[in-house]
């Protein structure tokens, strides 16, 4: 005897077909003029400071960095849907995310230039810092989340993570604690078909990544990640969801990475420029900037008065991150435990007589 | 005054720290109704409830990344890993993230998380659940390494790991857990984390050793000590940071050291303490020092297990040795 | 927009009701007499091997044990429905698996007696010892069933684990690894609905463990555990699918441990006894026995003869068992490495000069 | 014969050891069309197809096991890890099965299963791109640990690691993937994977080192030599089993040693260095013994891991150190 126990379906939201056109019942959100101007600014923004900070490599001033090219709207689309008081908890490449969330600019600028205190911004103080090892902030989204279960806490823990980071066990174990207990967190998919070198195909044989959660038993969907509308009306309702204790939600924001893996990356080797050509047609800015035309919410005056606000405030950035000195090279040890264990002195006095030197 | 077992005493400190923290909480493998395979939490689920005795599911590289997640907010999470066999998929956390949390923010965030671990061999158990790694975590910056070696210092150091600000890996010599009693007072004295033991004083050996092997150690020196040799005994306990002082004071008085631990030999923690002696107190040292280790072997299930563990007769015969030096 | 991407469902088989009638729509095996009562008897063997061994742990003679007391269908129908060069990696309560496939009954007992020589039987030469770090050989059985694929050998590498297993990040990396590769591997899941002292309801949300296939995009369906033809039916499809290259399954039995965790456990600290009163109903010996009886195929004095049949075997092994002496200290050494590095040597006569005193 | 690069002759060795054993395959994370991100395995996909060249998906905790049942099944897998920072999910597999597998069976099964991983810091790369780690490593019974120091060493003991029946972590210095080039000739020489190399002979002091450090090693030992003090500078390069009969022989010669690693100093493998001079070599020091090291804390990002990471001074120092003691 067979008999069906459970079924399941994956859903995917779509805002804006990619010529910028609205698509069929779109959410509220689309009527607000403001929210949409915001949302376009940052894209665009994020993606000024992008281009600066490889130009920054690629001179010498800035070490390996992460462009988010092409993907801006899944950032930027998340972190819009977060309140001030959520705690987000980033991979490496939500730039968009943290300049959205008030850090200031130089942060990541000094981070990627190789100094600690690039995580120690002014604000938000209880948003995580940038995690490289890949999909291991999920079990730290995971325990945030949890406090704030215990605490009774109307906030949320936001994670994003790459479509290579869903083949990570950790991931998988973070979800499927998250089920068990309900926990208020959003794990985010930048979805971007590529992993470094390695396809989608390559690392999962599941259709959609968004059927990851079926396996924790938890809530996940799709959304067009090239659209910044659909991905901050999903996660919206994702983290308003999870803040009312109705549990996670994993969302898959399909996009496509249009730079290189890293600036140590070459992604010609391995993919076509075709491949790349096609997918800039779908990319998140222009969409937006279309629509907004369309709509009339937007002008080529405001265009232009925007990128050379977004290259002003980069700029400035840039300049208060060159100029910042080096740390004490003794800051290894001041901030390795709270006190510094006496074991440690010797260590600690040979580094400063050097430093003094 | 109670008579506890080291396990009771684990329990003690654990239900103390509860008590005097609503935001200690305890997680792990069957921590909860079950009371932890040990039984070393056995009785807080009932007394602090389910929100604060936690059993999570089997997935070890979760637990450390919830107990950072939950540090970094504020809670006091003390992990139960079930035994430190199971603890290897959890080191990725340990090393990439608990060890960094305060210094990768400057400060911003820190992890004031406990990782309890059972350890160690000798009581006959199935593969995987005899070996002792403490090493490997002794070289992981930014993390404290705890081992205590009687029910009264289980209490004093875990309460004190409890409370330390930063993360602490604290194993639990289970060969030990129900060995031997001693009265502890639940009086909330910690002990401090960065402090040897000096258990027994001597003056013509210096033998240090930690956890379950401190028994041996006591066992060997009070048979030296009837063929007229005076051995100190050092238990460690705090393995990182250690005591270094203790132990080369010993050495400049006794001129002879003897290290004895269970580990497998190579890049044992025994070979640290060796190295610390060739720097600083190399001239002290009147005869070559010993190590009495496990072998660089596979720890072998209990049919040759004890042909594994160093016992009393092989300590004694490396007290002997380097006191006949010459 | 809101629209489905993909479905999914989770199917389970059954085949005998619990009072042992037959369900609607059987599968052939059902007139396959001698393989039901092969079936049978290898349970009761299985459940003779488990009582004794727990008798051997009591008086001191057996080290902590692990029995499958009522799970018998899972390893028992799991191992029938493999070919003797398929690949069998065990966790550490498939004895019956280990015994159907030939392994002398000697040899468990030597492993958890604590003798090492235990898991190198004499036959099936290639299959994978006991596993003790819960879900750490399915990433082995991807190994092995790569190379099955590599070497286009029509071979599977079938792996066994428990419900606990299911939350391990190794055991959902394994299986997204052999969706990517269609690997021939099929993994069953021991769901015994306990992993020691945690109720399945702690270890996942999920409503089903077989709809843990659907995030790694490869077939998952759930079987009676506690009747053990369903298990041996739906466990050969899958074999027989992956052997014919259409890649790896998950399959979940549902079943019940009646007994404890280990020899170490006491369940009663932990769960009803009326819970479990109320799953003796169900478990696979009877409920089998139940239907050869009815169908004719088995008689009062087939089973007397079974019994004794079944002890006899046993206490030659135990006997056996307890006939071996502690191998020698030094094969500690002797099977490190293929050979014995120099640098080991002092360290080896030291111990073979112990050994000899 | 080619002048090559470390990295170079790593692939070198790759292909050579493909071609000669169809059961060699290479996988990992960006192994194929992109040839790694070294460039370790450029080449090889185009050359052995995707059946031997496989871009595995991002699951460290899977491959160290995919490759142990591989291995067992008779293949040679040599499994990248991207970077040591990311090769701890596989400790795991390491410990409990990796080094385990052919002692548990007794001999029935095996693996011979090759981990490589790029470590070591001094490229101003992203956070956790710099560690070195191998004392943890070396810590672990049943598997050797390797670590080159020269493109003709990279190639001699990679093939050797290849054709070696048991498991092997070979540990590949980034910082000298290009630094220097050396001729090497593609004649599918091994090298021994217990023997150290003397690099340098000397008189006066006897300083032990590997990977990367070689290069400040050899430096330090130049400039001393200016200062009328000889070095012997040893390679240890296979760091377990490591060739103690080397460096106590050095020792004996030299009366003094110098340690050098870029790992943390607390247990670190220096450590195990010098407990085994201490144990066996000890009166033939006439000076404490010094180890130049990383600091006991996280490795800092780039701005100011030349503080961190062990430099020339700081060696020249050690070995004037040793040299003027008294
Ligand atoms: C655990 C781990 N393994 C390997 C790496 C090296 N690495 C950095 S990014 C990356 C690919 C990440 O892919 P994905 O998750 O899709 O994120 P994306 O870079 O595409 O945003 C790899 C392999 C790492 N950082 N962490
Ligand atoms: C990785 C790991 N963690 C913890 C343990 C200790 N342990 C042994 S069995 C077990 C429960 C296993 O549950 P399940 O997978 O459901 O298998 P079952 O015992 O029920 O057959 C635990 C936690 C272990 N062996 N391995
Ligand atoms: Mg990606
Ligand atoms: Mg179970």
């Amino acid at each position: 005897m067979r008999q069906t126990l459970a079924t399941f379906a994956v859903e995917e939201v779509r805002v804006l077909a990619p010529d910028g056109t609205l698509l069929p019942d779109p959410p509220e959100c689309v009527h607000d003029r403001d929210l949409l101007v915001r949302l376009y600014r940052a894209m665009v923004l994020t993606r000024t400071f992008d281009a600066r900070a490889i130009a920054l490599q690629r001179t010498g001033r800035l070490g390996t960095y992460a462009s988010s090219l092409g993907q801006e709207a899944v950032p930027v689309g998340t972190a819009a849907a977060m309140r001030p008081e959520d705690v987000l908890l980033p991979a490496f490449r939500e730039q968009g995310a943290l300049l959205w969330r008030g850090v200031p600019p130089e942060h990541p600028l000094l981070y990627w230039g190789g100094d600690e205190r690039g995580s120690n911004w002014p604000g938000p103080r209880e948003d995580f810092p940038i995690c490289v090892p890949v999909g291991t902030h999920a079990p730290h989204a995971a325990g945030v989340a949890m406090a704030f279960r215990l605490e009774r806490a109307p906030r949320v823990a936001v994670c994003v993570f790459g479509d290579g980071a869903t083949s990570k066990g950790d991931v998988y174990e973070a979800l499927n604690f998250a089920g068990v207990w309900r926990l208020p967190m959003v794990a985010v998919i930048n979805d971007n078909r590529w992993a470094i070198s390695v396809p989608l195909s390559l690392q999962t044989a599941a259709e959609t990544l968004a059927q990851k959660a079926i396996a924790a038993g938890i809530r996940g969907l799709r959304v067009d990640g090239n659209d910044v509308i659909a991905v901050y009306a999903a996660v919206r309702e994702a983290v308003e969801r999870a803040r009312a204790g109705g549990g996670p939600t994993l969302v898959e924001c399909v996009t496509y990475r249009l730079c290189d893996h890293t600036t140590a990356d070459d992604s010609r080797r391995y993919r076509d420029d075709a491949e790349v050509s096609e997918h800039w047609k779908l990319e998140p800015v222009a969409r937006l900037r279309r629509h907004l035309l369309e709509r009339g919410f937007w002008t080529r005056e405001d265009e232009e008065a925007l990128l050379e606000e977004c290259r002003h405030t980069v700029e400035e950035a840039v300049e208060r991150y060159l100029a910042t000195p080096p740390d004490r090279p003794t800051a290894m040890f001041h901030h390795l435990y709270a006190e510094l264990p006496a074991a440690l002195r010797p260590q600690y006095e040979e580094l400063r007589a050097r430093e003094e030197a | 005054m109670p008579e506890l077992t080291l396990v009771e005493a684990v329990r003690m400190a654990l239900a103390r720290a509860m008590e005097e923290d609503p935001k200690v909480l305890v997680l792990g493998e069957d921590v909860g109704k079950n009371g932890g395979v040990f039984r070393a939490t056995e009785g807080l689920y009932e007394r602090f409830g389910p929100e604060r005795v936690i059993d999570t599911p089997l997935s070890e590289a979760l637990f450390a990344g919830l107990g950072l997640g939950l540090a970094a907010r504020g809670f006091r999470p003390v992990v139960e890993f079930q035994f430190m066999g199971f603890i290897y998929p959890a080191i990725d956390q340990v090393v990439n993230h608990v060890g960094r949390l305060r210094n990768r923010t400057r400060g911003r965030l820190s992890c004031p998380l406990v990782i309890r671990a059972p350890f160690g061999g000798g009581i006959r158990a199935p593969e995987h659940h005899s070996e002792s790694t403490e090493a490997m975590f002794c070289h992981i910056p930014g993390i404290r390494v705890v081992i205590p070696s009687s029910p009264r210092r289980a209490y004093g150091l875990l309460l004190a790991a409890i409370r330390d600000p930063d993360p602490v890996v604290f194993l639990e010599p289970k060969r030990i857990y129900r060995a031997f009693r001693e009265q502890v007072e639940d009086d909330g004295a910690q002990l401090p984390l960065d402090r040897a033991f000096v258990l027994r004083e001597g003056r013509d050996v210096t033998l240090v050793t930690w956890g379950a092997c401190v028994k041996e150690a006591l066992e060997a020196a009070e048979q030296a000590q009837e063929r007229g040799i005076s051995v100190e005994v050092i238990d460690l306990a705090t393995l990182k940071p250690y005591d270094a002082e203790t132990v080369l004071g010993s050495v400049a008085k006794t001129g002879r050291l003897v290290i004895l631990h269970e580990a497998a030999r190579t890049a044992g923690f025994g070979a640290e303490i060796v190295a610390r002696v060739a720097e600083e107190g190399l001239f002290s040292l009147t005869a070559p020092v010993v190590r009495v280790t496990g072998y660089d072997t596979v720890v072998p299930l209990p049919r040759l297990e004890d042909w594994y563990f160093p016992d009393v007769p092989r300590v004694l015969a490396a007290i002997e040795q380097v006191v006949s030096w010459r």
